[in-house]
């Protein structure tokens, strides 16, 4: 098991600018788990929103990147409302999907092929933003 | 007003003959056709010198002050501002209602030498007579009479209290003048619609001119200290010296230590030998303190706190951004 | 006897400017009073009497004579004050002149007030006379006659109405006249008999004015008697003891000498001071006149009583500006007149 | 490091040393004052402080004195309305500095040399951020030169 | 002329690293009267203030100024230090070149020059101090102690141990406070009410102890050693000395829908009650809201069953006007509201229940006897689940930001007793951290988890609805990362503690003041934890801050000993710096008097010598004892007649001067 570097320097400026797209302070988080207890989409996502900004608070961001949590994140927003510091975790979800999609080509889904993957019982509020995370 | 004149007399005669009071205040006439000063008489036969006309400005009431230091009983004749004044020094322990008998005297409202002068109507002007607003001017040559106000002092025309608030006896018909409470600070608001320096330029320019005699401290019914701060040099408040900041200091400071007592009698103004406005720095404070912290008229109702010495626990405040004080 | 247009009076005006300060009654808020002139000031020769005195321009009203700078335990000390720059004032009338000379008895006896002295060398005194007295003016009662040129004015004039006559008194007031000889017209014949005419009409004017009936003899009492009189108490009862009577009037001369304390610097300054303030003459145990009446009589026995004894003349000139100034009309000629037991 | 000090050091001779004079109440801002200090927060050097048992013994005749012998600018501040250690002080100081505040800028005082604020024994930050901020606004107007005496060389 | 000596602290590097106390050394001794300037590194220290001793009686200074830190700090110590080397201690002024200078400004040159701006202020002050004498004021031997919870039990009794007459007010019908509530306390387990209810008794047979229950504090004047406090005695209807306790009208009494407050609304009572049965005094009170006597006019029951006849329905709010020298405010804590916290569901299901309700389920006097049944349909439940910091530790408005300090140690408390009681219930505690700092208080914890295996789950509840019977609690394993579902039958949320609501109305009568989360603030926090800024009024027990049981009672004991040194002092020395009329001066306008907030100034007639005749004047007199040296009435004085010692108005203006210099 080979031993991770708390923050590494070349991680350091991604930090920051999630830290500052996102507009939270992530070291404000006390890990209480709360997020990832009341999170709908928690199902389907391996790293749970609590672990997500565990990683970030420790400069993790390859296994963020990695990990499918972000996209299944559907800023649904119970998170933030129910995040006893006032972090608002949807926002930082947001801040590193679009790191990764502002890396040139990167972008998981093209806006057009988005409504063959739409079904009937599909919530508005994940075809919104679906529109949202893909097509930038 | 020579009824009333007649009735003055009586009435003077009558309180001293029967010994109601120990010396009676009035007016007396002078030289000319505007002399006329206070006058204190003890004997009843000195009663016909008193007169009442349109000339008999001054407020008598702060000579009660020394009066009753000599703990005499006086007859005082006092008319709707003097009234006012009256009530301030009792606000302030300067006098003991029950050594004074008021007799009130309702005022049309006195006459400015000064616009007679500027209307030129002084040449050979042996005296004026005045029935209501009707000023009859009797010269050498015969006699003229002109209906209207336009010589009464300003502080007349803005006359809110024509009819003394505080009387033992009154000796004429209260009169009626309607005053609308809205341009009552018209020239408060003209100043302050001026820029901030066009205002520095006016009140340094006035305060200029002044030549700190304390004629205007003297004479305020609101300025009754034992010794005045400026006149304690150990107080090492301020010299005597007319050097702009001193003025500045004196007129701001008296602005000041008359608020919320100043009851509008204009006399400051009339008698400043340098022609300074200095109601317009009383009327300015009496307004805030309306606006801020509710109507307020100094001298009418004597059990009521002054604004300064009395708050409320929400006053609003003209200083933090939810203060909600006017500016 | 020289004479210049009215029309024309602005030029004197500027070229007097050119090499003295001019110092002449000038109108502002509807006050006049001697002020230095500038170009566009509104100056007005026809009021008779300016508002407070024109004593003010010899004897200011406040003047630091003293200036201390401390450094360390140090104080090094620099002596101010007196006037540097030559000045001209003019429209003096006569009353304001023969308080000159009051004020001259007292300030250049020995010890002689060096910086009343400069003031007063400096200046060259332009006297006008009263075309039309008022009822407030009293000066005949002191032997002043306003339509003649006083003792020890430098130039005499007369205001004719369309011109003025000009007549220089002194060396000083025929230096001046020459130096503006392109100015001034010599007068003809008519107008020296139009300036006799004029002063003829003064003395008939002044005659029966009000107040000319004062025989100042009723007064010469025993100075006991004077001091000890009746009326002092009834008159000082209606007293506000404010100052306007002192600081308007041209004769009055009593002075306090304050510091200002800046700190590391500093300044001495003496300061017009009223008799009848309560901390007049602040002595150490306080003011010897404790009551208004006392501060009062001593106005009047000053000016009536104490200042003949001393100089022979009285101290009042009847230019009558404390009559129109005092708030509750307190009158000198009652005063006179109840002194010498008329009224 | 104070506004000039800033600019003394990049060298711009700006001579202009604004003067501040505070009168703090002794019970809560003076108090602010010192946590202030013990947070080491920063506010220029030229605002001194002057003790006061209660915001309502500060006089109007020392405000104006401190304006006549040149302070640039005055600052009173006391305990917050409700607050105050003698229980009615700063209503009294809340009525009589809205008239003065009003009064000085009827006569033609800018308003902002002249600043009255409540500040508790807890807001350290408040205090500086109120310093700052009457500099900030009296380094821009310049020095007070209409209530200054002549007299007085600082 | 005056001789000023200047001390020049260093005060190690905090005001030496900024201020080049050379400098100002040499500019004070230029500065008028200082005839003395020196610096030592520790001003306060002995070896500091025996400079300061030696210096005085060596040069004869008879003022003299320290520039050092805060005078709030060591205004105090240098008076002392004067006092000893035999000099007036208010010839002394302090600069507070440290927090106001050294500390604020880096640039070595300017903070120099502010430094020796505020030593000559100190000087210019310090030359126009007079020497005062401190007065003297009498102590009203008697203290006040406001609640009477077990914080106001322990702080009455150890005053009245030392024999001074103690009443506690206390608004509910009966003293106890929340501790009466409670079953069993940690880490000791010992039996609430077994420790309480004898220090009740005690306190209600103790001869120097009155208690005053139903009643509230109205308001209070004076200052220290000399309150004067008005009381309103809510009416009981009960006439208290003839009533013996037999309880007989609560049974017989028909109105019993009102909600008991003791049992947190578990159970309900009759419209004359008494809280629980060892209420202390035991004698019921009668709900005017709920007694049909009141709301309708018939019934009246009561007063016909009761063997005494104590039955008073005409009884009066009364009110009681008494003076004291100290006061000890201990009104305790409450609950915050949780219906802002709908992820719990509290407000809509009856098995999801605070932690107090939980305490009166288990209590053996409680509604169920002390059987753990579910309060809806009275079953046992098998899965008992803890939420831990419901509303603590929580930035956003619905919760307080601090932690309660007491929840983790009393649900541990109750995971162990429902273990011990009823091995077959199985008990989760979902929670952030296990705080347990206090003496036994991990061992305790660990015996929970190890011997009772209470299942601890490191992980907030996320949501808790009602499936069917059983309640769905989601949560996380936050260590494993598995999100869990359990179904529960009980839910029992730690829900913060919060001030009481009329903390802040009740610091505004006292005038002392509270913070951002209404607890009353402390003098300091380190050094003065049970004293407030206002002298001879006290602080004990969780209305000072979220506190246990152990830490309360040693506060409580805390403040009893500063109560006992203040009232063991027959006379207080009060503050000299208080205000002064000069009587040739004032005109008698009385002006001040309206603006004096402690009445201190009253008039009275002079008679004098005026020029050789007497005459009378009214003039103010200031009352001693009662003027605090505010400074208010100074501004009312237009003449500048009346003065505050210490702090006059020349005094204040050579401040500005030297200031602006």
């Amino acid at each position: 098991m080979t031993r991770v570097k708390v923050i590494p320097e070349n991680k350091k400026n991604i930090i920051d600018k999630i830290i500052e797209m996102s507009g939270e302070n992530i070291r404000d988080c006390m890990q209480c788990g709360k997020c990832s207890a009341g999170c709908p989409a928690s199902d389907g996502m391996d790293l749970l929103p609590h672990q997500v900004i565990r990683l970030l608070q420790l400069g993790q961001i390859d296994r963020i990147v990695e990990s499918k949590s972000i996209w299944n994140c559907a800023s649904c927003f119970t998170c933030a409302q129910r995040c006893p510091r006032n972090i608002d975790i949807a926002n930082i979800m947001e801040a590193i999907r679009l790191t990764i999609i502002r890396c040139v080509g990167n972008s998981r889904l093209k806006a057009d092929d988005v409504p063959s993957k739409v079904d009937c019982k599909m919530p508005q509020q994940a075809i919104v933003s679906g529109f949202r995370k893909y097509n930038k | 007003m020579e009824k009333i004149g007649l009735k003055v007399r009586a009435r003077a005669k009558e309180a001293l003959e029967n010994r109601e009071v120990d010396e009676v205040m009035g007016w007396k006439k002078g030289e000319f056709w505007y002399d006329v000063y206070p006058v204190f008489i003890t004997e009843a036969n000195e009663a016909d010198d008193l007169i009442w006309d349109a000339f008999c400005v001054n407020n008598l009431s702060k000579y009660l002050i020394q009066k009753q230091k000599e703990n005499k009983k006086v007859g005082v004749f006092l008319k709707g501002c003097d009234s006012l004044g009256f009530n301030q020094l009792l606000k302030d322990n300067r006098i003991d209602r029950d050594q004074v008998v008021i007799y009130g005297l309702p005022c049309v409202g006195m006459v400015d030498p000064e616009k007679v002068k500027k209307e030129g109507l002084n040449k050979g002007l042996l005296e004026i007579k005045r029935s209501k607003d009707e000023i009859t001017f009797v010269t050498k040559e015969g006699e003229k009479k002109i209906l209207g106000r336009q010589f009464d002092y300003d502080k007349c025309l803005a006359c809110r209290y024509p009819n003394p608030v505080v009387y033992d006896e009154l000796l004429d018909t209260e009169i009626a003048r309607e005053v609308s409470e809205m341009d009552r600070f018209k020239d408060v608001e003209a100043i302050e619609k001026m820029s901030i320096t066009e205002r520095f330029e006016y009140w340094s320019n006035q305060f200029s001119k002044c030549i700190r005699c304390n004629a205007c401290r003297n004479i305020c019914p609101a300025c009754s200290c034992e010794k005045c701060v400026f006149d304690n040099v150990n107080a090492g408040v301020s010299s005597k010296a007319s050097v702009d900041s001193e003025e500045q200091f004196f007129h701001i400071t008296r602005a000041y230590h008359v608020a919320g007592r100043c009851v509008d009698c204009g006399e400051c103004t009339r008698v400043c030998p340098a022609g300074i406005p200095l109601d317009q720095l009383n009327h300015k404070i009496m307004k805030d303190i309306n606006e801020l912290y509710g109507k307020y008229d100094a001298g009418v109702d004597v059990s009521q706190d002054a604004p300064l010495v009395t708050y409320k626990l929400d006053d609003a405040d003209s200083f933090t951004e939810h203060g909600k004080g006017g500016k | 006897m020289k004479k210049i247009l009215k029309s024309q009076i602005s030029q004197l005006w500027k070229r007097i400017n050119q090499s003295y300060e001019l110092f002449i009654p000038i109108e502002k808020d509807n006050k006049v009073n001697f002020s230095m002139w500038q170009e566009g000031d509104q100056v007005n020769l026809e009021i008779l009497k300016t508002n407070s005195s024109p004593k003010n321009i010899i004897f200011p009203q406040t003047e630091t004579y003293l200036q201390f700078e401390k450094n360390g335990k140090k104080i090094n000390m620099e002596s101010v004050g007196g006037k540097k720059e030559a000045y001209v004032l003019f429209g003096v009338r006569p009353c304001d002149v023969v308080s000159f000379n009051l004020l001259d008895n007292v300030f250049l006896r020995e010890p002689v007030d060096r910086f009343y002295e400069e003031r007063r060398n400096k200046g060259i005194v332009i006297s006008m006379a009263c075309s039309d007295p008022e009822e407030t003016c009293f000066c005949s009662a002191f032997g002043i006659d306003p339509e003649n040129a006083v003792e020890g004015v430098d130039v005499a004039t007369w205001d004719m109405g369309d011109k003025i006559l000009w007549m220089a008194q002194t060396e000083k007031g025929k230096m001046f006249t020459q130096s503006l000889k392109d100015l001034l017209k010599e007068a003809t014949e008519e107008d020296e008999e139009a300036c006799v005419q004029l002063k003829n009409n003064i003395k008939e004017k002044v005659k029966n004015l009000p107040l000319s009936n004062i025989d100042m003899k009723k007064i010469d009492k025993s100075m006991k008697d004077l001091f000890e009189s009746s009326i002092w108490e009834d008159f000082s009862a209606q007293c506000l003891g404010c100052g306007s009577c002192t600081y308007v009037c041209p004769t009055c001369h009593c002075y306090d000498i304050q510091d200002f304390d800046g700190g590391k610097s500093g300044e001495r300054f003496r300061c017009w001071d009223s008799c009848m303030f309560s901390d007049f003459t602040l002595m150490a145990h306080g003011n010897p006149r404790k009551t208004q009446k006392e501060r009062f009589r001593q106005r009047f026995m000053h000016k009536l009583v104490y200042y003949p004894n001393n100089h022979g003349t009285y101290a009042c000139v009847g230019c009558g500006r404390c009559i129109e100034r005092c708030p509750v009309h307190i009158d000198m000629v009652k005063v006179i007149k109840k002194l010498g037991g008329e009224l | 490091m104070s506004v000039e000090a800033k600019e003394t050091v990049m060298g711009n001779k700006n001579e202009f040393e604004p003067l501040i004079v505070a009168f703090c109440c002794n019970w809560c801002s003076y108090a602010g004052a010192d946590l202030a200090g013990t947070s080491r927060l920063s506010y220029p050097a030229n605002v001194k402080i002057i003790r006061v048992p209660c915001s309502c013994r500060v006089n109007a005749n020392f405000v104006l004195r401190a304006f006549q012998r040149g302070a640039d600018g005055v600052v009173i501040a006391g305990c917050h309305p409700g607050d105050c250690h003698y229980s009615t002080g700063n209503y009294y100081t809340r009525r009589r500095f809205s008239l003065l505040t009003n009064f000085l800028e009827y006569v033609g005082i800018e308003q902002e040399r002249f600043k009255v604020d409540w500040i508790s024994a807890a807001e350290g930050n408040k205090f500086a951020t109120v310093m700052n901020d009457v500099l900030e606004k009296v380094h821009r107007l310049g020095p007070n030169r209409k209530l200054r005496d002549a007299r007085w060389k600082r | 002329m005056q001789r000023i000596g200047v001390f020049v602290c260093w005060c190690g590097t905090n005001i030496a690293g900024t201020v080049n106390i050379e400098k100002v050394i040499a500019a004070a001794g230029e500065m008028p009267g200082v005839v003395y300037a020196k610096d030592y590194q520790y001003m306060c220290s002995a070896v500091g203030q025996n400079l300061v001793k030696n210096t005085i009686k060596e040069q004869k200074l008879d003022r003299v100024v320290i520039a050092s830190c805060s005078p709030r700090m060591h205004e105090a110590t240098f008076r002392k230090t004067a006092k000893v080397a035999g000099l007036n201690p208010y010839l002394v002024e302090v600069a507070n070149i440290r927090e106001h200078c050294s500390w604020i400004h880096k640039n070595k040159e300017e903070a120099t020059k502010k430094a020796i701006a505020l030593t000559r202020a100190a000087v210019a002050k310090v030359a126009l101090n007079t020497a005062l004498i401190a007065g003297e004021i009498g102590v009203e031997s008697r203290a006040l102690v406001i609640g009477g919870g077990i914080a106001g039990i322990q702080t009455a009794l150890d005053i009245a141990e030392a024999g001074y007459e103690v009443d506690i007010i206390e608004k509910s019908p009966s003293i106890g406070g929340k501790m009466a509530q409670i079953d069993k306390t940690f880490p000791t387990l010992d039996c609430s009410a077994c420790i309480l209810t004898p220090k009740m008794v005690d306190v209600s047979t103790h001869p120097n102890i009155n208690i005053y229950t139903y009643s509230e504090l109205e308001n209070v004047k004076g200052y220290v050693g000399n309150f004067e406090v008005t009381m309103n005695q809510r009416a009981r209807s009960v006439n208290m000395e003839k009533c013996i306790g037999c309880g007989i009208c609560t049974d017989k009494c028909p109105s019993k829908k009102a909600k008991s407050e003791f049992e947190e609304g578990l159970r309900n009572r009759s419209a004359i009650y008494t809280p629980f049965p060892q209420a202390i005094p035991n004698v019921p009170v009668i709900d005017r809201e709920a007694c049909i006597k009141f709301k309708t006019g018939k019934c009246g029951l009561c007063e016909t069953v009761c063997p005494a006849g104590a039955i008073e329905f005409s009884q009066e709010d009364t009110k009681i006007t008494k003076k004291y020298g100290a006061i000890v405010v201990a009104i305790g804590y409450d609950i915050i509201a949780l219906d802002k916290f709908g992820e719990y569901a509290y407000t809509n299901h009856q098995d999801v229940i605070t932690s107090l309700e939980f305490e009166r389920l288990t209590n053996a006097a409680g509604p169920t006897g002390g059987k753990l049944v579910r309060p809806s349909d009275h079953k046992k439940p098998k899965k008992v689940v803890f939420v831990q910091c419901v509303g603590s530790r929580d930035k956003t408005e619905r919760g307080k930001t601090y932690c309660s300090k007491i929840c983790c140690m009393y649900t541990a408390k109750h995971a162990m007793l429902i273990r011990d009681k009823y091995p077959d219930i199985e008990t989760y505690v979902f929670y952030i951290d296990v705080r347990t700092p206090g003496k036994n208080f991990d061992e305790f914890h660990r015996r929970a988890v190890e011997e009772y295996g209470v299942n601890y789950i490191k992980g907030m509840v996320g949501k808790i609805f009602p499936d069917g019977e059983k309640l769905q609690v989601h949560g996380v394993d936050a260590l494993t990362g598995d999100t869990i579902k359990i179904d529960a039958d009980m839910v029992v949320l730690a829900a913060a503690t919060k001030a009481k609501e009329d903390a802040e109305d009740l610091g505004r009568k006292l005038s002392i003041s509270t913070d951002t989360n209404n607890f009353f603030t402390e003098a300091h926090p380190k050094l003065k934890p049970v004293e407030t800024h206002c002298a001879g009024i006290y602080l004990a027990g969780a209305c000072q801050g979220p506190k246990d049981i152990p830490e309360t009672v040693a506060q409580a004991s805390g403040a009893a000993a500063k109560a006992i040194g203040l009232l063991s002092k027959d006379k207080l020395v009060n503050n000299p710096c208080i205000s002064e009329v000069d009587e040739k001066i004032c005109s008698g306008c009385l002006a001040c008097t309206k603006i004096c907030p402690y009445d201190a100034i009253t008039s009275k007639v002079i008679t004098f010598n005026d020029h050789g005749k007497i005459t009378k004047r009214v003039v103010a007199q200031v009352n001693k004892a009662l003027c605090q040296g505010c400074g208010g009435c100074t501004v009312a004085c237009r003449p500048g007649a009346i003065d505050i010692k210490g702090f006059t108005n020349k005094q204040i203006l050579a401040e500005v001067d030297a200031l602006c210099r």
